[in-house]
């Protein structure tokens, strides 16, 4: 018996719990304004997330999927984006979609009932995806953008994805990753290992040690890192989108991190979780974490800090106000679902709209 | 005899099934612990364990093709999809070897299983978690397509869906999972899978429906009555195979039909009904036949969904313009 | 000019297309060193190269997903699905993306794309190999279904179908692949994807067929005339979305119906044709609305696929029957 | 950075391409009556394979897929199982499948357009799958079968399916194995890397070096085998049999060989395979080794091993008469094709069967 091949994944935590970091941090951990930047758009990613949950709860606003306690994830990766890559993102991406340049009110048009919401304005963000609902078919359409990067010869563009660590349970997540293996694409896919699919644990899912192993599968590189802690994240998904741009083929990052909401407004984590755990998992936030780092690294001083954090509602509140404005000043068109079907709707089809202007008469 | 609403009509059959034949099994997607999205298996887990009740990983592929083989064993399985809108992953499984198996072993390998979903709009959900898609399925021999339109209906079609020896797809119009309740005994008794409900008699008009609609159609019925049109309702509850025969002598009868449905009209069941009727009863009729549907688009999200779906002031119309007719 | 048959029409077309068009990709199993099992794409690859002519790993969902990100991007992929009864791991990406894409972003990201696949039977191919499943299609809104039923056709609408703003399921009827040639001048030419085509004019009775059942639907027409009934034949080669106005001109004059298709009858896109008569023109009909069709069972292997298979002689009985309705 | 997770693919090779045995070959391999068994199955195999071809060249048979070359694979892995394991097999099991007791002209009838053929008269095959031809499918059958066995604890009993290595690339083959690491299932994958999906190669497929990598993803134990050498696909499919059936879970098995034949009768390799590679496979072909093995070993004479395959052409024939048989004399009547399509033919559905039995008239 001898060995056909072998595996090692790397695990990569740059602050660790305590906040201490490692000794090769990256140039931009010691970076103020950068690490502000980070610090701010978690906080405001929190924010909003708080608000649209609020706004759920007295009727103004339909199912809405939080990230509380994965802000790391999204912010951090989604940092990493150029205005020359494109995001495919997962419906719990509001905060990667956020830094690519999406409009926050077009995040809750979208969970709001409004299709306008996937119509981004932001020239950056007009190749970019909207949030894919049914699960993992959004990894094969960034293999897709990736595909076509690759054969139009496209330099420094790269593509980036995310998904759950439940829907790698999905046979189209393995297809994507395969695929970008066996054609080398510019593609970076982040799982979010959250700890909960609904109601489902990890080892519900896989007898996987970890997550990153799946790409192994996928013949591609992977790393595990530590979803709450930004610094890595940003280091780890910046590498693997450079690696990427640079011709070096895709890799699958597993973010280790922790739900500490409920899945969306139309779940309740207590019916399933443990308030241990859950508990436990507070302490391992990432905000006060990098706070902590920010502080003694002198990059911040608190006071700093909760200034940020404080500026955030009112940011907020300005996206409230125009998606509000979308919806009560600014309705669609109840022809407007005719309207995007085709680009030329088809004759059998007109009478139908037809009676839907006559109808909402 | 208790007081139920449908999704506790489901609750209820599944637990006398699971009680009564061992070999029934739940599984799905957060169906165990957390009882379901819409608590539909709620304190199943607890009552039956959770091997009789099983959180499966996210893969609706799987849980159909486990249900296959599951049931090549003897085993009875009921899969739950979350949603219709996430049964698509599934449809391989379902077409190649869920309808076929018996077909392609002669009879040797069997797959009696029944596979629930919620479906259908009208409780503002995110996207994909509201199409009516039941025409792809009916249009698949070796299936049965089963739709119960309230909770004594809920009840007695799921008990005969898990004891058919065929797969059954089990469509819960979640629009009025909790919209009214029933006096329903939990007494074991299944309802026939072959046959319409009649659900009201009238010799003026036939209104042909299954479903949520049901709703609807019964109002629309209503109001026609107080017009002294006499509507004859029918809750087709099992869209494929159909019974035709139900139908045709309610046409023979009233010579005018009005489908009501919420999928989009082209090439769903309602074509069928009419196609099937224009085949064998177009001398019975005096009107042609009109179907009251959802428009041929994709289902709009929340703020447009109203727009979309059918009401009763549609079937009022549609009633008008075939009583129109002379 | 050249004498051709439909699959030498539809590589014709690739070639055209491929050539005016950088942005045109083919993908697939076995399209590229192989050139497609049934030779769709042969020489494709040698002529364009292995980056417009890829060999994709083996799995659907993956090669419907792809198209989807490749399309969102401007280019215009037309990925071969190898035979119809394959397409069903892709039928998520299809039904939840490639149809939904522009209507889910307002028109911002498009999804021009021919997704190309043998179907139907009656070449004695193993199981899975022969089915025809175009009405599953043809209920999902924003898909265009196109199905052409000789070498002219198959050029001229494959080319419209590859320039089409939006996704366009292109089913290629094997079993006349290589059935008859027609004189096709490579011009570029594409044919409208908005209307039927009437093949032959009559006022006694009109057949309403497509794909492959054009055949023997022409040759009952051929045989009818010799009796003295004048038939109108019309292939509807767009599936859906359907141009019912050349249809009912058709029945204005004829008032006899006989629609032709190999899927099973039940649900199919017959049934629609048939619902929409009943609705629309149910005064012009002197007849039950008759549909020659497949039987509502799984498509049997070889040596009973000719049992199933509508033959010219059941399209005749239909038709005797119409006709002899007074 | 540290690591979270490392992983080793074993290679078990036997007998080398020279037939050198290892040291420690397992006991069966000394034991003449099943070595014997083992060659004289394979070479029935390929007998069969050889005849149903030519028949199709005649017209006598459809499609059909043959396993030149292969038949370590199949008839390694089929001979581990007992009556009592389930087999899911793939179209290119037609070894696997005569290993567990099916009839080989039910192979044939099959292929020959006869839905019969898959109606296993074998007490033994009652409850085994027909062929799958919707690649991968197999897979969560498999998988639904082996959780049929631990959810009614069942003890003793394992399930054996199979696949090409193209077919690796659907994802629901790696959904099956991945819900087989999940629930520790009895179930035993093994994967018939013949170096060819159709025209497409292994690297087209996946950058993966092995394809037992895959099962990585499954968090499930995997191993690469020699695919020509028998003693060790039957050595490592046996050992994981046993210890699917001893509660010890999957294992995901490649079994590397060469397709020396065509795809299938449909198909022609010499437009896309490399002759040289081709003809260096012939070198290596399980057939050559094993007889070499054998004589050297004293297991048995080369006389004694001619005359075992010399006996498979009159067998292969006795079983292609009673397919004739079938086909001729027993046709299946038409209205079959309703009969066994639900337990009771719908109503509806009645006068459509009797118009076929009229028409057949
Ligand atoms: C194909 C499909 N199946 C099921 C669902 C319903 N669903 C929505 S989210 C979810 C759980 C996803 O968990 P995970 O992938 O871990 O992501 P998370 O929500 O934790 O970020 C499920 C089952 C879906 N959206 N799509
Ligand atoms: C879902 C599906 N897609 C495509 C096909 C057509 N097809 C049949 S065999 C084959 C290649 C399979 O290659 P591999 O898995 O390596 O198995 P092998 O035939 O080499 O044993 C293809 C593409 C199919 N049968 N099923
Ligand atoms: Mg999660
Ligand atoms: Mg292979």
């Amino acid at each position: 018996m001898s060995t056909a091949a072998s595996f090692e994944i790397p695990y990569v935590q740059l602050l660790n719990e305590e906040a201490k970091p490692a000794n090769d941090l990256p140039e931009f951990a010691r970076d103020a304004e950068i690490m502000k930047k980070l610090y701010k758009d978690m906080h405001f990613l929190r924010a909003m997330d708080t608000k649209a949950i609020s706004m759920q709860r007295i009727g103004r606003m339909r199912t809405y999927p939080g990230a509380l306690g994965q802000e790391a994830v999204s912010v951090g990766a989604g940092s990493c984006l150029t205005k020359d890559d494109v995001l495919v993102p997962y419906y719990r991406g509001t905060g990667t979609m956020i830094q690519k340049g999406v409009e926050p009110h077009e995040i809750l048009l979208y969970w709001g009932g409004d299709e306008r919401g996937s119509d981004f304005k932001n020239p950056n963000c007009k190749e970019d995806f909207p949030i894919a609902v049914p699960i993992a078919t959004q990894i094969l359409h960034a293999a897709g953008v990736a595909s076509a990067m690759k054969l139009r010869g496209q330099k420094g563009r790269a593509v980036l994805t995310e998904i759950g660590e439940g829907g790698t349970s999905e046979g189209e997540f393995y297809e994507g990753i395969n695929v970008a293996g066996a054609w080398n694409l510019p593609m970076v896919c982040v799982i979010n290992n959250n700890h909960w699919a609904i109601s489902v644990r990890p080892d519900e899912q896989t007898s996987c040690e970890t997550f990153a192993q799946k790409g192994i599968a996928a013949g591609i590189e992977v790393v595990q890192v530590d979803g709450n802690d930004v610094i890595a994240v940003r280091e780890v998904v910046g590498k693997a989108l450079d690696k990427a741009r640079n011709g070096g083929g895709p890799t699958l990052v597993e973010a280790v991190t922790y739900r500490l909401c409920d899945h969306t407004t139309a779940d309740d984590a207590s019916r399933y979780h443990d308030q241990e755990t859950h508990d436990k998992a507070w302490e391992n936030e990432p905000l006060k974490r990098l706070k902590a780092y920010m502080v003694n690294a002198g990059l911040a001083t608190e006071e700093d800090l909760d200034a940020l954090q404080a500026m955030c509602k009112g940011e907020v509140d300005k996206e409230v106000e125009i998606y509000f404005d979308y919806l009560e000043n600014k309705p669609q068109k109840p022809e407007a679902m005719f309207d995007y079907l085709y680009e030329t709707l088809p004759e059998k089809t007109v009478p139908q709209r037809e009676e839907v202007i006559r109808r909402a008469k | 005899m208790a007081l139920v609403t449908l999704i506790e009509a489901v609750t209820m059959a599944l637990a006398h099934e699971m009680e009564k034949d061992t070999d029934v099994v739940v599984m799905g997607e957060d169906v165990g612990k957390n009882g379901g999205v819409f608590r539909a298996t709620e304190g199943l887990q607890k009552k039956f364990g959770e091997e009789r009740v099983i959180d499966t990983p996210l893969a609706e592929a799987m849980i159909a093709g486990l249900s296959v083989g599951m049931a090549s064993q003897g085993m009875r399985p009921v899969p739950e999809i979350q949603f219709m809108g996430f049964v698509f992953p599934a449809v391989n499984q379902i077409m190649t070897a869920v309808a076929r198996m018996r077909n392609r072993t002669r009879g040797r390998l069997t797959m009696p299983m029944t596979i629930r979903m919620p479906y259908g709009g009208g409780i503002h959900a995110p996207e994909h978690h509201s199409e009516s898609t039941e025409a792809l399925f009916a249009h698949i021999p070796g299936l049965k397509v089963v739709i119960p339109s309230n909770p004594s209906r809920a009840y007695g079609l799921l008990l005969a869906a898990m004891r058919d020896p065929d797969p059954v797809l089990f469509l819960e119009p979640k629009r009025i999972y909790r919209a009214v309740k029933h006096e329903v005994e939990d007494n074991g008794e299944a309802y026939p899978l072959e046959t319409c409900f009649v659900d009201q008699e009238g010799d003026d008009v036939t209104l042909i429906s299954w479903g949520a609609m049901m709703y609807e159609t019964l109002q629309a019925a209503e109001k026609l009555a107080a017009e002294g049109i006499n509507a004859e309702v029918i809750d087709v509850a099992t869209v494929a195979p159909m019974d035709m025969t139900t139908i045709f002598e309610s046409v023979r009868k009233t010579g005018r039909v009005v489908i009501v449905q919420e999928a989009p009209k082209a090439g769903a069941v309602g074509s069928e009904i009419a196609a099937e009727i224009a085949e064998h009863e177009l001398l019975s009729l005096i009107a042609p036949i009109e179907r009251v549907s959802g428009w041929d688009t994709v289902m709009p999200y929340a703020k447009l969904e109203g727009q979309y779906m059918p009401t009763v002031e549609r079937i009022l119309d549609g009633v008008k313009k075939v009583m129109a007719f002379k």
